[in-house]
């Protein structure tokens, strides 16, 4: 059995009394999708943003490929290996779309980004990065347009290439299809399924359609805490999940 | 060489010292009038904005000189006018202010520099000691004073006198020059039970404090004087009401009894139907003085006009004056007034009656000037 | 041709230079228009660029009139040194300033800012003993520019000043906009836009916007520096409130987001308050309208007229193609970002 | 007919983003706009709505072209939009969103919005903040009902939210609709779409290219592939 | 009474006129959310206003009542008519045209009344001390103290207690959800700017028998107001009332401590304030 590349350890995230986050342990391991569900307000994201740094653990340890990280900030963590995309899409709304491809790309490399003298096309890894990117992502027609300009499909497109152009170990996919048409949805859920060949894939989605499709291994949170884990098929039987979060499906139609 | 004679009256316009500006600026305005033409020349001068700024007040005066000016006089804040006369002097031009600070005729003094206020020493003089000679059983006195170059001027010329007459100096409370709230100074004030509360900040902050410790009563406790007082505008802002019954030392005052102030009161009566105010008054002492220099002199080249002015003594606004030729200070009269009720006022102005007035300067050797 | 579009706003500004003299009669007005635009330069590297608005230039404008101003005074050191001691006083001032305030943002931001620039008043108004406090410091002399004893340069008159300064603006604006242009100028117009995204995908923004701050800072130094030597004075108003105020507004009715728009902003705002300033004594009235009028009918400031204008005459023969990636945030940018 | 949206035409800035959407909506008609991404179907109700001014054509509303008027007038006169983002106050108790959105002459008052979201009452003084996004949803409907709508669009009302929570958001519009609400709906969700929708327009880049009834569009797999790329027939 | 507690005493009464001065700022900020240079200015018309209302015979209680309304309807029409078209652009644009009024109106101020100052008495009634022990305090800063604790308590309810409350909060956070539920967002706007304005000018009207008027006493006001609304939290009621009441203390106590340093410690206090709860005492995540 291999190493988990990701290790979170009694994982506590208080909002002053409340308890987003309540005491998760979670093995994350390498090359496969592992997706967390569950209902509305469960801690899902919250999760991520203790996770990736987006905001400060109250309590617990997080080790990527056994070195601990917890108390990294979140850009100092991308240098780990993270990367992450946001349930609300946020992109640099003003920039073109490759701009913001490239400096996502770029902030791996974030100590060449302070060089007050090259210019931002001399660069080349990162601005090869983002012309791949966007070829994967279909956004070619766009990449001069600022993204505020972009359809909320097209900006949740970008928004996931924005993870992925930080070319992580672990990319972490906060409800990448909310909002896609179905035909992108179909997409959207091949290019992820793709990610798991270069890294780990970390998904949040409401799609069950994609969830129990792509996923290696599945975490159902409810209340902060983790109510179930195991492979598509056992949580899909699994009563308390049934009761507490997949309903009758009309999401995603037949499971 | 043209046939104009360029002025430059370099003062606040804009900003929290503006009133001064008007007011200098119709005096110099008026007196220029007065001369019409000097050495057959005509005279011309330009109102400069300094914005109550002492870099803004250089750079536009190196504007002014660049095109021709070289007789200025203004300057009514005490970091405008050092900065200003170092420029003068710079630039080969003369510059004649009536501002506070006691370093433009002393540790800062130069050749191109003359001031017509009466320093802070004299300030003192002429209204701590008048006022003890009335008052021989104030003892206890309190100061307030604006924390900055001019106001430890006025405080330790202060200090020295209470120390000669063996008064207690009961407190002091520095405040800073953006001050407007003086409650706590005054309770402070209140608690040390003066017999005399000295204040020696001046312009609107010596009104807004006098107001407030009026408000507080004050006067009913304690006899108040405001050393530094800018005369008329402050009467005009306080009201009688306010003034009554307190002591204000003054540079002028209209009703000044000199040969040369009651020529001109008239002609400012009659030219503006206003009485000269402090801002007015030396603005225009000031000009006449370049002027008669220049006359003097025969003259428009800086340098002859300085010679002539050193030692020059003429008749003023407050009698004869004279300039010193060793820190180019001009020797005058400093004025001890109280205001008088509303009740009592003869006429719109006639806020306060003149109690004493007199010389006081310190001997050259004291004013660390040195004029190379 | 591309190295051209590189270089176009510095051969602007050259322009610029060389034509100010030939509109305006004094050296000295036309001096101080170029040090305000240096420090227009550095607040809109800070608005314009990184999406801070500072209301603390002044600081720095300041302490760099003090620092040349004692280094002349009492180190009598030559002239480019004493600049740079101007500018690294004022880039210390910045980190310091930029330290405590980058963690905050919006108009939080701006309010810190603004009580750092009091304070900083203050503290000058009371250190009197370094600073001369409400007096300022006086008779600081202006070194002629020298080489090992030949001199190169004369400063004595304004005009043989200006050239000066033109000199040292000129450069300058060629390093800012070479930064700007660079990664680092577009990493910081990245975190203008979205902080939380730019840190997430990896970059320390508190590191960046403090290399913003330092940046400005020394570049407001400098203009700081040149001021207290043009006027041989530093005074304590150039740290005031109202310095800080200038700089700002001087930046925002040039336009945000180019730097060029600085220059135009620094012009526009010296030479209409030192013009209206002769015509009537209540010209602030004036300024005020005008100001109003801006905020009313010029959202892209005088550089967006400018821009417009240019491109009405010839639009015939091809529209101006490289707009900038600030150029057409003006527009757009929300007023969340800064709340 | 309630609501008649006759060849409109929008833009933002340059871009010409409805290029000439008719849609019509009977009294107490559910109809569904379908279509891909950036297709322009939020960009229509906020047409409607008037928060984007629509250059040409006319928004007819019980009579009234509306086009032009301030989106506050619009929304008094009855048309109310439930927006994607749900916009709800933070800072408000769930009881103030709602009340602040009261009408005096509102069929909806409080306590019928409880009864159909008994949830809202229990959450009543916690603030709009701290609610999930299922209960989110729940209090923008509820809210919009407040204003007593006589047309109600909703942008995606169960985007992001869990399965469960869709069942009962779900349910609750067919409540709603029973009371004979007209309603606008916006979704990607097909099932919900046929659930409650009596008509379906589908739009693609800024202009209607199918309009069938909910029996006709279930039976058309083709059209669902073609508009919708849904691959059915595959 | 020891000294201390005589200067907290006045330091309260400063403060609740500091309250009123910086109650308005702060409702505009949190409703309209841009920072508002012309507040001073309003301040400043009150108290000119109330001065020439005086000169014209009116008694102070009706000047004190016709004043602050003017101010209001001034704001109003500005709002309405110019202020509006703005409020889309970047934030810098607000702080440009409101710099721009105030200074307007302060030379405004100086062209119509001159640039000297000017006394305002109070009434009658309100003339004289009152002692309480060796404690003096002028009647009429008694009366501002309470007559601003009852105005404290009715903004209190306008704000809190009212649906026009609840409008308002929901204005500050979305503009545009608020009309789409059918409300005239840009009344409320007109409405509150309005009372934001109004409130200063009252403050100007109250302060003017104890500071005079004064052409820059509105840059002073704002400066203060400042303060006052960073150490309580922007947009915070509460916020405003306890810096205010900190503020007037502080001043009050340092003039008895350190006197020189009374202005810098404000300001250090400020920024004290800011490192430790950076959205201030009262205020909220921005
Ligand atoms: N900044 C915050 N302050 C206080 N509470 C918060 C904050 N952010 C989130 N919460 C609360 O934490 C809980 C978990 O939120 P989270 O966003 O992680 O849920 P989620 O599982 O991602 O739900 P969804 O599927 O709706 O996105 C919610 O009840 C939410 O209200
Ligand atoms: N604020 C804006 N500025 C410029 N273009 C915009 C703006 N908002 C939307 N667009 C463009 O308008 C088009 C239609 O957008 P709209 O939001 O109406 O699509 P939609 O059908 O609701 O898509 P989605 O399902 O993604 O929400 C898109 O191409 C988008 O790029
Ligand atoms: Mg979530
Ligand atoms: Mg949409």
């Amino acid at each position: 059995m291999t190493t988990p590349i990701l290790k979170a350890v009694n994982v506590t995230k208080r909002y002053g009394k409340f308890t987003a986050v309540n005491n998760i342990t979670l093995d994350i391991m390498p090359g496969i999708v592992h997706s967390v569900i569950g209902p509305n307000g469960a801690g899902k994201t919250t999760l991520f943003h203790t996770l990736t740094g987006t905001t400060p653990i109250t309590a617990g340890s997080i080790l990527v490929e056994g070195e601990e990280v917890a108390h990294l900030p979140g850009y100092k963590r991308v240098r780990k290996g993270l990367a992450r995309s946001f349930q609300v899409t946020s992109l640099f709304p003003n920039l073109s779309v490759r701009e913001n491809l490239r400096l996502a790309a770029q902030g791996r490399r974030p100590a060449q980004a302070l060089n007050p003298w090259r210019r931002a096309e001399s660069l080349t890894a990162a601005c090869e990065i983002a012309d791949d990117l966007l070829g994967q992502l279909n956004l070619h027609g766009v990449a001069q347009r600022a993204s505020a300009e972009l359809s909320h499909g097209q900006q949740r497109r970008l928004e996931v290439g924005m993870a992925m152009a930080g070319q992580p170990k672990v990319i972490f996919l906060d409800e990448p299809t909310s909002g896609m048409g179905i035909d992108d949805i179909a997409e959207m859920k091949l290019l992820i399924h793709g990610l798991r060949d270069n890294c780990t894939v970390l998904l949040i989605e409401h799609n069950m359609d994609i969830v129990m499709d792509i996923s290696d291994q599945i975490t159902v949170m409810q209340q902060g805490q983790i109510l179930a884990q195991g492979k598509p098929d056992d949580i899909r039987n699994d009563e308390r999940v049934r009761r507490a979060y997949l309903g009758s499906m009309i999401t995603g139609g037949r499971a | 060489q043209s046939d104009v004679i360029q002025f430059g009256c370099p003062v606040p316009m804009s900003g929290p010292f503006a009133a001064n500006g008007k007011f200098a600026d119709m005096g110099m305005k008026l007196m220029l009038q007065k001369y019409g033409k000097v050495l057959g020349r005509n005279l011309s001068y330009t109102a400069i904005d300094t914005e109550g700024k002492p870099a803004t007040a250089v750079r536009k005066m190196q504007e002014a000189i660049e095109k021709g000016t070289h007789f200025f006089a203004g300057g009514s804040l005490s970091s405008e006018a050092l900065a200003m006369g170092k420029e003068a002097e710079k630039a080969n031009s003369i510059f004649i202010t009536y501002a506070g600070a006691d370093e433009i005729t002393g540790t800062e003094c130069n050749r191109a520099t003359f001031r017509w206020s009466a320093p802070t020493f004299g300030a003192i003089g002429q209204t701590v000691r008048p006022l003890l000679d009335k008052l021989p059983n104030a003892k206890r006195w309190y100061t307030i004073t604006p924390q900055y170059v001019f106001g430890d001027g006025l405080l330790s010329a202060a200090k020295a006198v209470f120390k000669e007459k063996g008064i207690e100096h009961v407190g002091n409370s520095y405040h800073s020059l953006a001050e407007k709230e003086f409650s706590g100074y005054l309770t402070n004030a209140m608690a040390a039970k003066p017999d005399v509360l000295l204040l020696l900040n001046f312009g609107s902050q010596s009104s807004d404090t006098l107001r407030q410790a009026v408000s507080f009563g004050m006067k009913n406790h304690m006899t108040i004087l405001m050393a530094w007082a800018s005369g008329l505008e402050q009467f005009e802002t306080l009201g009688a009401d306010i003034c009554d019954g307190v002591y204000f030392g003054a540079q002028y005052w209209h009703a000044i009894d000199s040969p040369f102030n009651k020529e001109f009161v008239k002609f400012v009566n009659s030219s503006l139907t206003i009485d000269p105010n402090y801002s007015l008054a030396s603005s225009s002492i000031c000009t006449k003085i370049l002027l008669d220099a220049i006359i003097k002199a025969n003259s428009t080249d800086p340098k002859a006009v300085i010679a002539a002015m050193e030692g020059m003594k003429y008749e003023g606004l407050t009698g004869t004056e004279e300039i010193r030729k060793g820190d180019h200070q001009v020797l005058k009269n400093y004025y001890l007034l109280k205001g008088k009720a509303k009740s009592k006022m003869r006429s719109k102005n006639d806020y306060a009656d003149i109690v004493s007035f007199g010389k006081s300067f310190l001997p050259l050797d004291k004013t660390m000037c040195k004029i190379a | 041709m591309n190295n051209f579009m590189h270089f176009r706003y510095t051969l602007l500004v050259t322009a610029t230079v060389l034509i100010l003299p030939l509109t305006v009669s004094s050296g000295t007005l036309a001096t101080e228009v170029l040090i305000f635009a240096l420090a227009a330069l550095g607040c809109n590297l800070l608005l314009g660029y990184t999406g801070l608005m500072s209301f603390g230039q002044g600081i720095f404008l300041g302490v760099g009139s003090y620092a040349t101003g004692l280094s002349l005074l009492h180190l009598h050191v030559p002239l480019l040194p004493s600049l740079l001691i101007a500018m690294i006083i004022g880039a210390l001032a910045a980190l310091l300033v930029g330290w405590f305030s980058i963690r905050q943002r919006g108009t939080y931001f701006v309010m810190l800012t603004l009580a750092f620039a009091q304070m900083f008043y203050f503290l000058a108004y009371t250190m009197k003993d370094i600073t001369g406090g409400d007096n300022g410091l006086l008779n600081i002399p202006r070194p002629n520019l020298s080489l090992f004893g030949t001199t190169l340069l004369a400063t004595a008159t304004p005009w043989q000043y200006y050239s000066f300064v033109a000199i040292v603006f000129v450069l300058v604006f060629w390093l800012l906009q070479r930064i700007v242009d660079s990664v680092l100028g577009r990493t910081l117009l990245a975190i203008r836009d979205n902080e939380t995204r730019a840190a997430a995908v990896g970059y320390d923004i508190s590191l960046f916007k403090l290399a913003a701050f330092v940046i400005s800072g020394a570049v407001t130094g400098l203009a700081g520096g040149l001021h207290a030597m043009m006027t041989g004075l530093a005074p304590l108003s150039n740290i005031e409130y109202h310095a800080s105020e200038s700089i700002l507004i001087m930046t925002v009715v040039g336009g945000t987001g180019n730097l060029f728009a600085s220059v135009l902003g620094a012009a526009f705002y010296v030479l209409i308050g030192n013009w209206l300033s002769t015509l009537w004594p209540r010209w602030l009235m004036l300024l005020g309208l005008l100001l109003i009028a801006v905020s009313l009918y010029m959202h892209k400031g005088l550089y967006g007229v400018a821009q417009s204008l240019l491109q009405r005459l010839k639009a015939p023969c091809g529209a101006y193609p490289g707009a900038d990636a600030a150029d057409n945030v003006n527009s757009r940018a929300t007023k969340e970002k800064h709340s | 007919m309630i609501l008649k949206v006759d060849e409109i035409h929008s833009y933002y800035g340059k871009s010409h983003i409805l290029q000439g959407v008719s849609v019509s909506v009977s009294e107490g008609e559910v109809v569904t706009l379908l279509g891909r991404n950036g297709a322009g179907k939020t960009t229509t109700l906020k047409s409607i709505v008037g928060v984007v001014r629509p250059h040409q054509g006319k928004v007819v509303f019980q009579g009234d072209n509306v086009v032009g008027l301030p989106a506050y007038q619009i929304a008094s006169r009855g048309v109310c939009l439930v927006p994607e983002h749900r916009g709800i106050f933070k800072l408000l108790t769930v009881e103030e969103n709602l009340t602040m959105a009261a009408r005096r002459d509102s069929a909806w008052g409080l306590k019928d919005v409880y009864k159909i979201f008994p949830r809202l009452q229990e959450r009543r003084k916690n603030g709009g903040g701290q609610l999930s996004g299922g209960e989110q949803q729940m209090l923008a409907i509820g809210r919009a009902l407040m204003t007593h709508p006589k047309v109600m669009m909703l942008d995606e009302p169960v985007e992001g939210l869990a399965p469960v929570i869709v069942d009962e958001i779900v349910a609750q519009l067919k409540l709603i609709k029973a009371t004979g609400m007209s309603i606008i709906l916006v979704e990607q969700n097909l099932e919900v779409c046929t659930q409650l929708a009596d008509r379906h327009y589908i739009i693609e880049q800024g202009r209607v290219v199918y309009a069938a009834s909910n029996a006709e569009f279930l039976a058309d797999d083709g059209a669902k592939d073609r508009y919708l790329g849904v691959n059915i027939v595959a | 009474m020891n000294i201390y507690l005589l200067q907290v005493a006045n330091g309260v009464g400063i403060g609740m006129l500091y309250f009123l001065l910086a109650v308005g700022l702060s409702i505009v900020f949190g409703l309209l959310r841009f920072v508002n240079f012309s507040h001073g200015a309003f301040f400043l018309l009150g108290a000119y206003f109330s001065f020439q209302l005086g000169e014209m015979g009116l008694n102070f209680w009706w000047s004190l009542l016709v004043a602050p309304l003017a101010v209001g309807a001034f704001a109003w029409l500005i709002e309405k008519f110019v202020l509006r078209h703005i409020y889309a652009l970047p934030h810098h644009f607000h702080i440009l045209f409101t710099v721009g009024l105030a200074l307007v109106l302060q030379e405004a101020v100086i062209s119509y009344w001159g640039p000297l100052g000017n006394n305002i008495s109070p009434p009658d009634s309100l003339q004289g001390v009152v002692m309480m022990g060796n404690f003096v305090f002028p009647k009429y800063r008694l009366f501002v103290i309470a007559f601003t604790a009852v105005m404290a308590l009715l903004l209190w309810w306008v704000l809190e207690g009212t649906r026009l409350g609840a409008i308002v909060r929901a204005g500050s956070e979305s503009t545009e959800m608020v009309s789409l539920l059918g409300l005239n967002i840009n009344r409320i706007f007109s409405l509150v700017f309005a009372l934001g304005a109004l409130t200063a000018g009252l403050a100007g009207a109250l302060a003017a028998p104890i500071r005079g008027v004064e052409p820059f006493m509105g840059i002073e006001a704002l400066g203060i107001a400042f303060v006052v609304v960073v150490i309580g939290g922007l947009g915070s009621f509460f916020g405003a009332l306890a810096g205010g009441i900190l503020v007037g203390i502080v001043q009050s106590l340092m003039s008895t401590i350190w006197s020189e340093g009374a202005h810098l410690m404000i300001y250090i206090a400020m920024a004290a304030v800011m490192l430790l709860r950076p959205n201030g005492l009262f205020g909220r995540a921005s």
